[in-house]
């Protein structure tokens, strides 16, 4: 773990070792906290704190009317946070599943994204949605699903996801203040602690990982830029989610030198730093859990070879879930492994 | 036992007659007499009034009543009678009639090649003329493109609206919505989407923000009848209901979507107002051509919003007395001469009626006031177009094409708008 | 004129009172005292039973009664007695209690890590069991994760239902769907969706191709209480109404989504019943724990859809008597005793009551097949344990993963297949 | 044009200078009358026609069942077409434009598109969504959007866009036939004429188009297969819809010896007939009028590159509408045209 930079370290004075739930629900506690105008809610979000306990002790600390269960309707809850977010709010809603997410696809795509354009800044829509999504805990095909590219195609959406706690924090901060609407996908495999993808080695808690410490107070990550969590000279791999964990055991496995970009925001993506760094490796790796057919990837693989055409010693390779849904029995046939991406590690390095 | 019986096997032993489809039909298609005299229409004045804190469920029937105050002669009968000052009405007769002078030019400029689009709101000037006199500019309006009346009856300036519809140097949307699809925060008109439906749980949200903040402002949103099939609609119901937002959710039933009639959309066996029964709203179903009634029904709505009581369903029972846009053609749907048997009138003249008979107004009068009009349109008209219009003259900026997709521009829009040479 | 108003200037002059919002909550929370004392329940055999082809609006009151059969002694009262015979009346407590038992089974399993997930229906299984013997196999059922009962009923293998919960080498669905997630179309059993409120639609669109076929099968669906608020549920009403579909629509309200009590939903003013009456659909309210009552009222509704007069929504009143499923804790939000004081008690018992009431059965009788149906499970399981659990033994072949994308593998993903090595 | 293969040709004989409306509205005509299991419907498709008219006419020769409006739900009409489909129909729907497609994104992504795989072949969902898309109508925001990246990305659903007449009745048929769920994206601008893509110049109707015929009865255009419809030796362009017209155009405005490739079908994409024009070009251009970020055009960039890397002198451009919504009054602006794709040419060419 390398999460963070000098100048982030100075503020660690009051930090503590969370996990990625504490530090979402730490985040969330701190906004609540700063600005009557942040309020949050979503399926099971109030008394209970949320499937996964985002919000756990939320409403009990603000209020019912600062915290709140909905209706099951995603359309519903983005929709009336539309309303509540052009009224002057900051609302931060969950939908409980990021495979849940379509039947508010309409409101986000021809709505929030579209409000401050359209109205040519009359209007705009500051809002957060958050959203577990991601694959390797057996949820089958309705529980593991990466929807990140059908946000990435829509101008006016900030796509973000975030691979460790001090980010998630950081990140859903900036978003809740961030006068765009912004979508965060968490990934709920890492929520208790990273994740390389050997699915037999046992998970270490964020608690007890090396490093992982999270201030208890404010501070932000700014949206749009990445961050490399390991450098290297031989390959570029361009991943974020819990992929930036399997990425950095894959370079380890293969033995490549490889420098691992988290790319944390993907729309807009942080080019400056993708292209800094395959233009001095000259090879480039991408690596999802998502569909590959129309995955980010695409559009990553697309922006390095338009940005890095004369600086490639190798075709840039895709390493992705496939183009089927996601099978509960084949999780680990499913998932890109570390096993996978260090092939590909090592492809790209012959050419 | 005798008298008792078995389930039937797993397969087989079932009725065997053949199911068949309805696929409704309006009664009336092109070539054949419109007749509406079969059509239940409840008298003015018969359907009652209770107070706005009555218990949704002790007020069922009014979703199958109408409320009507103007009578066959334009008097005012009933306890719906908003008793309302000569100036106001002729305030409303004025919003509704410059609504409809600016509606013919515009269609006008549209055939004229001067803008690609245009949509009237013909013979339903009374639905927004008297909400916009009911609710304030703090309260905020979740229109339909066929709401227009909501910026006129606020002075919004008529060249402001041209210069939208115009897409010129001057449209307030800088060039970027397709006409009529205005936005205006300050007259608290909210941006008009293309998307149907999209507005309804909006609003509920925008008036859940309000009541979060403990402040007094309402929302009111129409959708047409049309729509109200979309998902949104049920869903800003449930939302409505369950956390009592002060909001006031108007149906525009104008029998027509396009060229599907109200039954397509499950209006036929039902009232639309009705739709509310289920989630313990009230709702009101108004005469939504007589100016008084749809006044008194928005008011007792906003006060019960205003009373924190929660929300209403208001269904206006109106008719679209013109095609659907300037791209629709009624005459290949339903007969040409419907509209004008349409038994519920024109508002403009029921309430132009309803003056007269008080006293305060004649025809002389009303034909003043209408040249009037016209010739207010026409000099904004002229001011608007020397701002450009669609194909010829000044347009906005084109690097404003890249700005306001996020608040500040990322290295693409950058990097694009460089593509682009400019 | 002094008793007439002028409308309010646009700013201002508002009723200054603060709104606030309403945030529903249960009655009771873990640690309080459960008490249904003050719950309205209409007593046996009081709801009216109207002629299948009594028009919508004529019976809207059902939408607020409950049908009930059984009284407090177990004897049947009132008109919806359907009459049935012992042997009818034994299959479905047959059919009830190995529900129960599978799902005790499965329950454990998953404790064991035999699986990932699970989930039962325990205190529902009246709103199934009945339902299926009323239906035949022709027709199609729309479930959700909720409705084993169904499958059961039709005696469809317990080893196959096993094998999909492993996603074993045997598991009809080849691994691919989440435990739980079965589909049989020769049973007319329709493929679960993860995805809440989707199967409503579709089931309509069932009995519409049904009827445009001239067919005579029908189709029912079910969906939670918390669920009916998504959008689908409200197209689908729409469509049913205005193509007067063949299909029943069954509302489970088990009081709690997850852990969001009725109320979230917008169940505590109104009965989801009554959400079909703004689509002029008649609509059922029937007590879900009695066996007879639901047995009733599916058989009234599908005479009616069966008689080309459309659809019928059903509203079962039940309890969630355990948790949402494995991954949930329902002590975390509701007072652990709240299921045992549940008025409607449950559904086996209750049937039970009623045999023993007619002189049919005893609790011998009860206790011995108790016994012969957990073994019956218990030896299904052991069947299906040979061919795997998820996480020992074996699986479908890795192979199928790529397939039934579509109906034939394109380039990508036998490029892929090839990719992972196989 | 060169719309037409060789023993496309010989079908000709009762062929005329169809619309794409009119072979549109064959294809439905000629299915209507093979399959009974065959319907249409949408909002006003039926007595009216459809507002483009593509179903003019059916409702009066094949009866109310066969042929009928619905109520403005496109969840709806997509939900119940599903409902049908499993029962053993081939609904075809109408969505009146693209950009309303969103509230039945659901129903598509999560129930059409994945039926055949979780329930193992059990139950399948074949039917056809037609829907009109594209700009160059002056159309504003809502009647000008290309989406298709959106349904490319989704394993499970064929997605397809027409760019004449002959094709748009040949795919059609094909969809309809197939036994998967099929979207179509029908160029709207492309209904009545060919558009180059210069907004002064006269657009000549179909009907003038010379080599535009269209059988009348019944025949099928393979799903999956490009078409290349100029061929040429110096740079590959990746085109479909409209901005096939608009390639061609460009080529010879900018004098490039380019080879047009019109896709067609873009899921699952002829990838061989690709990789075959690149392998020979070493250039490649690719064209569309969506949105930028991560547009179909990544996906094929990243094709091309995947399977071409060796053989390309230049780096891949992509010409394509730019990260904003449309704007109404700057309809040339944003639209991909002849000039923009030339440059793109010619600059391809200096590599
Ligand atoms: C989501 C969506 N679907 C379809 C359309 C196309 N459309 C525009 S207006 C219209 C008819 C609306 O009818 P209604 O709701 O009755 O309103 P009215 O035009 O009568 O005022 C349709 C189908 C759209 N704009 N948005
Ligand atoms: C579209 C969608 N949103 C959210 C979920 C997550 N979820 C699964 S079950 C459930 C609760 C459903 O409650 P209810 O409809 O009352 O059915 P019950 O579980 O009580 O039978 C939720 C929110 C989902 N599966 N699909
Ligand atoms: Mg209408
Ligand atoms: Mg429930």
């Amino acid at each position: 773990m390398n999460a963070m930079t000098k100048t982030e370290e100075a503020k660690l004075d009051a930090a503590s070792p969370m996990n990625m739930i504490q530090a979402i629900n730490s985040a969330l506690d701190i906004m609540l906290g700063r600005d009557p105008n942040v309020l949050t809610f979503g399926e099971d979000v109030g008394y209970f704190g949320g499937v996964f306990r985002a919000t756990e002790g939320l409403q009990k600390k603000y209020g019912l009317n600062r915290c709140f269960d909905t209706p099951i309707t995603e359309g519903g809850i983005i929709g009336t946070a539309i309303g509540m977010a052009t009224y002057g709010l900051r609302p931060v809603v969950e939908i409980q599943f990021a495979d849940y997410i379509y039947p508010g696809y309409d409101q986000i795509v021809s709505e929030a994204a579209r409000i401050r354009y359209r109205s040519a800044g009359d209007f705009t829509a500051p809002m957060t949605i958050r959203t577990p999504y991601g694959g390797g805990i057996f949820g089958g095909q309705t529980h593991s699903q990466s929807p990140e590219a059908l946000f990435t195609h829509v101008a006016g959406v900030v796509t973000v996801i975030p691979s460790n706690p001090y980010d998630a924090k950081g990140l859903l901060i900036s978003a809740i203040e961030s006068d765009d609407p912004v979508v965060i996908f968490e990934p709920k495999r890492l929520y208790n602690g990273p994740f390389e993808g050997y699915p037999d080695k046992p998970v270490t808690p964020w608690q007890k990982v090396e490093g992982n410490l999270v201030p208890e107070g404010y501070y932000t990550v700014p949206l749009g830029k990445a961050r490399t969590v390991r450098e290297g000279q031989d390959v570029t791999v361009l991943a974020y989610g819990t992929m930036v964990h399997v990425a950095v055991a894959a370079a380890t496995e293969a033995g490549v030198d490889a420098e691992v970009i988290d790319l944390r925001t993907l729309a807009p993506v942080d080019l400056e730093a993708i292209v800094a760094s395959v233009r001095k490796t000259g090879r480039c790796v991408i690596v999802h859990e998502a569909t590959r057919t129309s995955g980010f990837g695409a559009e990553l693989s697309a922006l390095v070879q338009e940005h890095c055409f004369y600086a490639l010693e190798a075709p840039i390779l895709r390493v992705t879930g496939w183009d089927t849904p996601y099978p509960h029995a084949f999780e680990w046939e499913y998932f890109p492994g570390p096993t996978r991406v260090a092939r590909a590690l090592k492809q790209v390095m012959v050419g | 036992m005798a008298s008792t019986r078995t389930a039937p096997p797993a397969k087989g032993l079932k009725n065997s007659r053949a199911l068949s489809l309805r696929i409704p039909e309006p009664r009336f298609r092109p070539g054949e007499k419109a007749d509406f005299s079969s059509l239940v229409i409840p008298e003015a004045g018969a359907t009652p009034r209770p107070e706005v804190d009555t218990a949704p469920k002790d007020m069922r029937e009014l979703a199958y009543g109408m409320i009507r105050v103007l009578d066959r002669d334009g008097q005012p009968v009933g306890p719906w009678n908003p008793k309302l000052d000569p100036a106001t009405l002729k305030r409303g007769l004025k919003t509704m009639m410059l609504t409809r002078a600016y509606d013919d030019r515009m269609y006008r400029a549209q055939r004229q090649g001067k803008t690609s689009f245009y949509m009237k709101c013909t013979g339903e000037e009374a639905v927004a003329a008297a909400a916009a006199m009911v609710l304030t500019r703090e309260d905020m309006c979740f229109p339909t493109y066929r709401q227009q009346g909501l910026l006129i009856a606020r002075d919004y300036p008529l060249v402001d609206m041209m210069n939208q519809v115009y897409s010129n140097a001057k449209d307030p949307m800088k060039g970027r919505q397709l006409p009529v699809m205005y936005s205006s925060k300050k007259d608290g008109f909210f941006t008009i989407s293309g998307n149907l439906g999209t507005q309804v749980p909006q609003a509920v949200g925008w008036a859940m923000a309000s009541a979060y903040k403990g402040d007094d402002k309402i929302a009111a949103t129409w959708i047409g009848d049309g729509s109200t099939a979309e998902g949104d609609f049920h869903e800003a119901m449930i939302f409505a209901s369950v956390y009592r937002a002060p909001v006031i959710l108007n149906i525009v039933n104008n029998q027509w979507a396009i060229s599907s009639f109200h039954g397509i959309a499950g209006g036929e066996d039902a009232t639309f107002a009705s739709r509310a029964i289920g989630y313990n709203l009230p709702a009101l179903r108004v005469d939504g051509n007589d100016f008084l009634a749809v006044y008194a029904a928005t008011e007792w709505a906003a006060e019960r919003a205003r009373s924190n009581l929660g929300a209403t369903l208001i269904e206006h029972y109106t008719y679209r007395a013109e095609g659907h846009s300037t791209s629709d053609d009624p005459s290949r749907y339903r007969p040409t001469d419907e509209g004008k048997i349409w038994p519920l009138g024109d508002p403009i003249e029921r309430l132009k009626q309803h003056l007269i008979a008080l006293g305060e107004w004649s025809d002389d009068k009303q034909q003043a006031l209408y040249e009037e009009l016209v010739e207010l349109v026409r000099a904004a008209g002229r001011e608007s177009e020397t701002h450009g219009t669609l194909h010829a003259g000044e347009r906005p900026s084109i690097k404003t094409m890249f700005e306001d997709v996020y608040k500040e521009m990322d290295w693409r829009l950058v990097e694009q708008r460089q593509e682009l040479g400019i």
